[in-house]
């Protein structure tokens, strides 16, 4: 390699445990072209047997796609969600920061105690403020882990999200109306 | 038929979570696009199911008697010619139903698609054993210009009268003087000055409190009848007896 | 990369856990010329970011020796000044040199242990001599980076008693206690 620090870019991102924001790879690599030493990584390592990619502003290595089935061999597979899981962890992605009482209302139904702690265990949302309305309900949003975790350059990455913003289908939830049925149905416990 | 549906209604409620979600089962029973179902046909569909299972005394969760309730209001207004005074128009309720079950089923789609994504520990995997990057933190330490002004004006505001007590206790007070004045009187027969009944002192401020206090001390012996006072002129030397009894 | 073997070890080295025998290597990239494959790998890395290594029968990957250096890196963090340390500091400057007993005595408060030290450690002060008492204790006085850090030219630009109470530094706390003693006056008669 000819330039001594794409070589030192290079390697501190393959020894780091974490993904590593471009000031978290100057804060190692010394001062110089972190845009360029990517940029140059990136295309280097394309279509080799592992990949350099950002993810959420943060950048590290992983292997590709494709040889999955090579690697998965002896690993423990990692624990399926639920379709309530499923359905909050893409409610929240998608219309970030949201309120449980938003959730509920897009789902139709009560968020079952457990749903939002396993996708917090799993590290993939947080707890991010409150919203300044009566009671000011705790939102949550994803993380940078959700990202890294899925494959997603930033949110703007969400698979169909300009379709679905196109479509109104994101726009703010109207509790009033929506929550109707969740209301009635929370009044039994 | 009507034989074959017991079995299968039960399974099915049991497989759906909440009216929201039979909702959107029946709507997309009807057509591929939700945008183009049939509000009335759906409502229909949807009291039906539960009509069933009224007959069948199924006990249905509360939740999917209130949906059927809002529906038959629904059902009913959107039958009727339209009454402009009443809110909130009746299209527009529909319309936000059709949103609400293609919001979900949005939802929903979209999930299915991060699920099926290259997830990091399930198909694209990180390095096995990275040697880590360690971090020497060094302490840098930070104070603002202001914070350590004031910061010491308060240490010296807040000690300052600490520092004023000391410099008062130099003072000879009215008791104690009354005490030495007649003290000393006892001892003496004839007049003598005020100034040889101060205590000894080379401090000059302690001297004048005690010379106050002492002159204090004598004019309440005097008013007690215990003293006598004598004086030549303004200023000249004060001079003290004790009064015989 | 030409050869799709070459890419599954690759990628296998890559994810594994500790360093692979060729059997190993050959148990997840499959059947395949794998001598060939780590031959060509070892090439490609060499004077690279990370290079390919055998140890003792086993490869695996390892950053070049040359960049351990930026693995472990320095880092300033700022911290704050305790309100004691700065109270301690703001003594020793307009006091110098002062015994710690000198330095208690003004601020009515024993000095924790530490935190001289800390204002040591910044490079704020230091022990100058003692003084010539029972006990010979140390004194400390303010350092040139004292100064410095604080744009100070000399001490004597310190701003005097009267320019803090001037600016209102000394006032709030001043007038609660003048009250104070005035009660306290009172009580006496």
């Amino acid at each position: 390699m000819s330039d001594a620090y794409d070589r030192a870019v290079e390697a501190v991102l393959f020894a780091a445990t974490e993904p590593l924001t471009r000031d978290a790879i100057r804060a190692h690599a010394g001062d110089g072209d972190v845009a360029g030493a990517l940029d140059r990584l990136t295309v280097h390592y394309r279509g080799r047997g592992f990949e350099l990619v950002e993810r959420g502003g943060r950048w590290h290595f992983q292997t590709a796609a494709d040889l999955a089935h090579l690697l998965r061999r002896g690993r423990d597979e990692i624990r399926r969600l639920s379709r309530a899981g499923i359905e909050t962890l893409a409610i929240i992605a998608y219309h970030e920061p949201v309120t449980r009482a938003e959730i509920e209302a897009i789902r139709g139904v009560q968020t079952a105690r457990g749903t939002l702690d396993v996708l917090m265990e799993a590290g993939w949302i947080r707890p991010a403020g409150r919203r300044e309305v009566p009671g000011r309900p705790l939102m949550f949003t994803t993380t940078p882990e959700f990202l890294s975790h899925f494959g997603l350059k930033s949110r703007r990455d969400l698979p169909g999200v300009d379709d679905l913003r196109a479509a109104g289908l994101l726009d703010p939830v109207d509790l009033a109306f929506d929550q109707l049925a969740v209301e009635n149905a929370g009044e039994e416990d | 038929m009507t034989d074959a549906v017991p079995e299968q209604l039960t399974l099915d409620l049991d497989g759906f979570e909440g009216p929201l979600d039979l909702l959107l089962s029946l709507a997309r029973a009807q057509k591929v696009d939700l945008r183009d179902i049939s509000i009335l046909q759906l409502v229909e569909q949807y009291l039906g199911y539960v009509e069933r299972a009224r007959v069948l005394q199924l006990e249905l969760a509360a939740d999917y008697l209130v949906m059927a309730a809002w529906l038959a209001y629904l059902k009913s207004a959107l039958l009727l010619p339209r009454d402009p005074e009443v809110e909130p128009d009746v299209e527009e309720l529909a319309i936000r139903l059709q949103l609400r079950l293609e919001r979900l089923d949005a939802m929903r789609e979209a999930g299915a698609r991060l699920m099926a994504r290259d997830r990091l520990d399930r198909d694209v995997f990180r390095r096995g054993a990275p040697e880590g990057l360690h971090v020497v933190r060094k302490a840098f330490w930070s104070v603002e210009y202001y914070d350590l002004l004031a910061a010491y004006g308060q240490v010296k505001a807040r000690t300052r009268p600490a520092l004023h007590v000391v410099r008062d206790r130099e003072v000879v007070t009215l008791e104690t003087a009354l005490a030495r004045v007649a003290a000393l009187l006892g001892t003496a027969i004839d007049w003598r000055e005020i100034e040889r009944f101060l205590p000894e002192t080379p401090n000059p401020r302690l001297r004048r409190s005690s010379l106050a206090s002492s002159f204090l001390a004598a004019l309440e012996l005097a008013r007690q009848g215990r003293a006598e006072l004598h004086q030549e002129a303004p200023f000249a030397p004060l001079y003290l007896r004790r009064v015989a009894s």
